[in-house]
């Protein structure tokens, strides 16, 4: 098996979907001659030509809304987003159009569309390209939210946006683009939209993050197991919305403790839905209060002091043994 | 139209060059659009640009612009009376919408603003649905089977990129088909908007944009909508081939669309039509137009009725008599009430819908939420149908 | 003291800050000479003439950046939009522009400016005029989200508003617009934003809402009081951004048991983050879990069937005797 | 220019009245728009066409552009070293960044995007902030207290409304100053830069648009941006006077500039310019444009080098000598050198300062972050400043 970062993993995904079917197309800024500012379209152009990969002006709610209307005419557009932060130029089509049309139309008008775009920071980016921002889209109902964590579910998650016949928002951690390599099967593979993964079973507390949060997270358990001798369940959301509820829940059931992590700001954050739901479905079986362990409610700073806002190993491992002392 | 093209942007390379070439002022030409009119107010035709009609087509237009008109009072009519939802009547606006969908062929889309329920009705929107549409009832919004209209839009401008997007995707699959999309004067100032008709330019997508500048957005003239004198100007800033058309003509109306689809069939791309009209009624029936205009300015306008004009057209051309006038209005005052009958007969809510096409199928955290809400209305003795 | 509605008491506020301080200006659409389709602006033209009082065109984004600019330049704009939905419009200049221009200009240009509009459901609006997203501005750093539940603090908190040196995001509860009348004395009067209010001292539950909810949440507490022997402490939060978590803490300590009612939709609403807070804050005192009774994650239903899907009294003395009931 | 004036909406009643006597096939003249070019590529000007200023200017302007230089070559220098964060050079943009802010006070103000650092240190920018700013410190953002100028964006176009909100600001306050707003070809596509364009028409508004246009969006060229020959015909769309300028041309950059700027104070609104020029370089230090254009196109614009030209015109005027040309360039080289110096000293992250600047005061939940913030610095060993 072939070891591919998640930027030839994504672009993989691409190739294969575009092959598998002729309807899928490929739009957004500099995504054609240019492959994408970070490379995961790479290619694409040589292949399958101007029709279904193409480039666009520079107009994010033009983009997205000329995407919903090639659905609605039964092309399936994969929309690239060039940073999250300028998704805030199509929140109007995103959240009237992309989330309702279906509902609108009464089913006669699914958006099939898939919506790339690097989020997160850690890459020294210049200002307004480090923000995550996935909870907005998790508030906003007919959308469907997914953040792969590596090479090989970014694949296969995005194979299965493609397919979904409704509106996928796809948040690539943009820190893991080229962080590590992992084996990456040839054949298309598949990952069920709406299912978490438990990455490492454990019984003392469960920890639960997504995306780019989990390599900080998964440093954090080496310590935790070695030197504090504690032993986590680690949860990787991989769907936001929806939720995987009931993973969660049987976890937190269990451990009767957990920490939740992510980048985006705290208030109103995907943590804090987490926290809701636990609260609803394992009440009784909490031990101690459930620790956010997030951005905070601030601008994402310039790159210099970038490593200090995000989430990382010390703070995580300090809000786990505070739940750990907690009784 | 005498030049059947509608084109407004000179060729580039003329003034390019010489702009390029050594130290100089030249000047770039913004090139010209024309501004049409075919049946003046006292219906005269002008014999050079009359379109070549057949008599009973022209017979089905009429009878399309009275059916909207005859809907249109009914509907205030029933709104007044507490039977219907807030609405947004169309009355004056009869020519432009008729016209702009007549081209339209069964392939072709339509994706209309909310005052368009007279186009609607002659893409095949039966009235009843039209009423359950303005009455609140989820079914008004269901596009008929057969008929590819997208639902009206209600968020100003949201719906132009969309209908780009579809003309898109009519080229990308290679069909020769049109999408007609309509909008407002006011819509115009939407940034979607504008970036709708820069990638209809840049794709040379096959749509139609039919601004319909009625004189107002809800109490904003246009002089403090816009900074031109004439909308038309909008559509050759992004170089899209504009014309401007008298939009209570019906005529004009006619061959200025027709000349758009063909160009766009042909595969030359996008048109931009301000069509020049006014809102003879109020914005919606929440609205009050004598806080903002006066009754002057509406008598004015009640000259240029795009209806009386087509009449005294097709009197003058001896299609229509007194008679037929009298018949057609009964006939589609009955076809009117008729639709408010089973509008009245379909009009039963069902509460237990609102959590359905939300996705293709439904996720556990929304069935968790369905139930629940299905447990409040048991509470209120409101069981689930039998689905 | 004059018994006025909601409406008649922000353009009260409207007129007493605009006599004070002559940088406040009126911009929107339709606001000048038609005083707004909700009539919050009546009057104010023939006031304060075109200078201070004028339509804008149907460009929200527009509307919201060219407000930003004038309070760059000094003026201190109160701009409408004229329906909640429709803020997504100009979802890019509020969280790029508004929202952070104080910061990333290192302080040089605070942005002191008001938006308001009428958001939530129950006045049979078409499609699009119902939303209550209240939980995008509260996600989104560096904005202040207030929302008045009745006309006296309706006109304190927009007066607050406008003096404040901060942005803030006025959401006015459109179905209480003209419900009832309440004593508004004459004088100016300013809340102070960030602070909640106890509208109802008690010890079973703690009930909070805010805005249009009062209305229905105050309905359960007659009869749970009357039918159902609770004695409820009822919180009015007043200003979601920033919120008064210490109030809303001190009186879960107290009650250990809580229930929260909102129109907007559940996931990562504010429910959720307050229930974050509280099992942060006051985990100890929890004797069961919180409930959210708040709307679905579904799009606002046309409105025949509206009334079913707003929280009512029924739903909200459900969630509290089920709370109650528990242990 | 010939006419200092900047026009091209011919006047309405003209041709409207036209339109509205009769049935008719009028036409709308859209009008023309000039294309100003002062000196030719060769250094020789256009003498009807020669502003008059003063030679200690005009070395003015040469010393600011070959600083604007210098500091870019510096930069992109210091980035290849690793000394500089993602950076986006501005060469062969000289004369635009230039000649755009040679007419404004220190009253007017100006709101450049990214690619502005020629202009922003034209205004008064400290070279060592410029360079703190682009290697990703808080203090880059800061507008010097003196200055009126906006923090660059680096969010496309969503300056530009705000820049017209800036102008109304002085209509509003009866001040007779100008907002200066730059943009690049790319972001003319963007709807909100519609929208401004749209608003300043409606209100008069004292703003100057310069759409810099440098061939290309990132990889995107100009044909794939848009659907016009040249972008300049944007303005009239939305009734803003427009011209296009050559934008390596100094001269013609300042004299258009200029007239625009006086007809913004004489309260006839805003004015839009697509200054024609050329990215030289990368689009940022993250870019490789062999990937989507090749060397010869490049090379072909050398030919046009803003400087150059400049230089050739300079000295046939008898301003400037060969020892002068090195003269100001040492100089300006030792200037950036300063700069880099205390860029150097003055380069130490605050960790701490991630909090300030939110609110006026900071709220409790906010205060409660920090602290938790403060603590993960502290086990870390960064302590507090005291402050
Ligand atoms: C994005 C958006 N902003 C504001 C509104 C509120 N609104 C409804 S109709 C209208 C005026 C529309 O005017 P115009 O585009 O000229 O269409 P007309 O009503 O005249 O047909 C406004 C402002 C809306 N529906 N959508
Ligand atoms: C709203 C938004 N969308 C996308 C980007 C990413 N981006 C940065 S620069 C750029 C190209 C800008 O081209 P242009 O406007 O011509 O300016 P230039 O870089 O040529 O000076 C893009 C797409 C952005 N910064 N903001
Ligand atoms: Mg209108
Ligand atoms: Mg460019």
């Amino acid at each position: 098996m072939p070891q591919l970062t998640m930027v030839e993993a994504l672009n993989l995904a691409l190739y294969q979907s575009m092959d598998a079917d002729d309807r899928v197309c490929v739009m957004g800024q500099d995504v054609a001659i240019n492959g994408g500012v970070f490379r995961v379209t790479k290619g694409l152009l040589d292949k399958y030509g101007e029709r279904r990969v193409f480039d666009t002006p520079l107009a994010e709610c033009g983009i997205i809304g000329t995407a919903v209307g090639m659905s609605v005419y039964g092309v399936r557009p994969v929309a690239e987003i060039q940073f999250s932060g300028f998704a805030m130029q199509a929140f109007d089509q995103i959240e009237q159009n992309v989330a309702r049309l279906r509902n609108r139309s009464r089913n006669k008008y699914p958006v099939s569309m898939v919506i790339r775009t690097p989020y997160g920071g850690g890459i020294r980016a210049v200002e307004h390209h480090s923000e995550s921002r996935e909870a907005y889209w998790a508030h906003t109902p007919g959308l469907k939210v997914v953040i792969p964590s590596g090479p090989r579910n970014a694949r296969a998650l995005l194979q299965a946006a493609i397919d979904d016949p409704d509106p996928v928002i796809f948040y690539e951690p943009k820190s893991v683009y080229r962080a590590f390599r992992e084996d990456v099967p040839d054949e298309s593979e598949r990952m069920e939209i709406g299912k978490a993964q438990v990455v490492r079973p454990g019984d003392d507390i469960t920890m639960i993050a997504y995306g780019a949060m989990m390599r900080p997270l998964l440093e954090a358990v080496d310590d935790l197991v070695d030197m504090h001798d504690v032993n986590p369940e680690v949860i990787d959301l991989l769907s936001i919305a929806p939720m995987d509820t009931e993973s969660l829940v049987e976890s937190v059931r269990k451990t009767g403790r957990c920490v939740i992590v992510h980048e985006g700001p705290k208030t109103c954050g995907i943590a804090a839905e987490i926290i809701a739901r636990l609260n609803e479905h394992a009440f009784e079986h909490l031990i101690a209060p459930i620790r956010r362990v997030t951005g905070f409610d601030v601008h994402f700073p310039y790159f210099q002091v970038e490593q200090h806002y995000l989430p990382d190993g010390d703070s995580i491992i300090e809000a786990v043994n505070a739940t750990m002392a907690f009784d | 139209m005498p030049s059947q093209t509608i084109d407004s942007t000179p060729d580039a390379t003329s003034d390019a060059g010489g702009s390029r070439q050594g130290a100089s002022v030249s000047e770039i030409n913004l090139g010209v659009v024309k501004d049409l009119r075919i049946l003046n107010e006292d219906g005269q035709v002008n014999a050079d640009l009359e379109p070549n009609i057949a008599d009973d087509e022209l017979l089905r237009l009429y009878r399309g612009m009275v059916l909207t008109r005859k809907l249109d009072v009914r509907m205030l009519n029933m709104q007044r009376q507490g039977q219907m939802g807030t609405f947004a009547p169309g009355l004056g606006q009869e020519a432009t919408q008729i016209g702009q969908v007549y081209p339209l062929t069964s392939k072709d889309w339509f994706s209309p603003s909310y005052r368009s329920f007279g186009a609607q009705m002659w893409r095949g929107w039966p009235i009843d649905q039209l009423m359950l549409l303005w009455d609140g009832y989820f079914e008004g919004f269901a596009p008929p089977a057969d008929v590819n209209d997208m639902p009206f839009s209600i968020v100003i401008g949201s719906h132009v990129p969309v209908a780009v997007g579809i003309a898109m995707g009519m080229n990308y699959q290679q069909d020769k088909n049109v999408v007609m999309v309509n909008f407002g004067d006011g819509a115009l100032s939407e940034g979607a908007v504008a970036e709708a008709l820069n990638f209809a330019a840049v794709y040379k997508a096959p749509v139609v944009f039919i601004c319909e500048n009625n004189g107002y957005a809800i109490s904003t003239p246009i002089e403090k909508q816009s900074g031109v004198d004439h909308l038309v100007r909008r559509g050759p800033g992004f170089g899209v081939p504009s014309v401007r058309v008298d939009g209570n003509d019906i005529l004009a109306m006619v061959s200025a669309c027709s000349v758009a689809c063909e160009q766009a069939r042909r595969g030359e791309g996008p048109t931009f039509i301000e069509a020049v009209t006014y809102r003879m009624s109020v914005h919606t029936t929440a609205d009050d137009p004598k806080v903002y205009r006066d009754d002057a300015e509406q008598t004015a306008w009640e000259q240029k009725d795009p209806i009386r004009r087509f009449e005294l057209y097709l009197k003058s051309r001896g299609v229509l008599t007194d008679d037929d006038i009298t018949r057609i209005g009964d006939e589609c005052e009955q076809e009117v009430l008729a639709g408010r009958e089973s509008f009245r007969e379909r009009s039963t809510a069902n509460p237990h819908e609102i959590f359905a096409y939300m996705f293709e199928s439904m996720p556990p955290e929304l069935r968790e939420q369905q139930a629940e809400y299905f447990e409040r209305l048991a509470r209120k003795g409101l069981s689930e149908p039998n689905q």
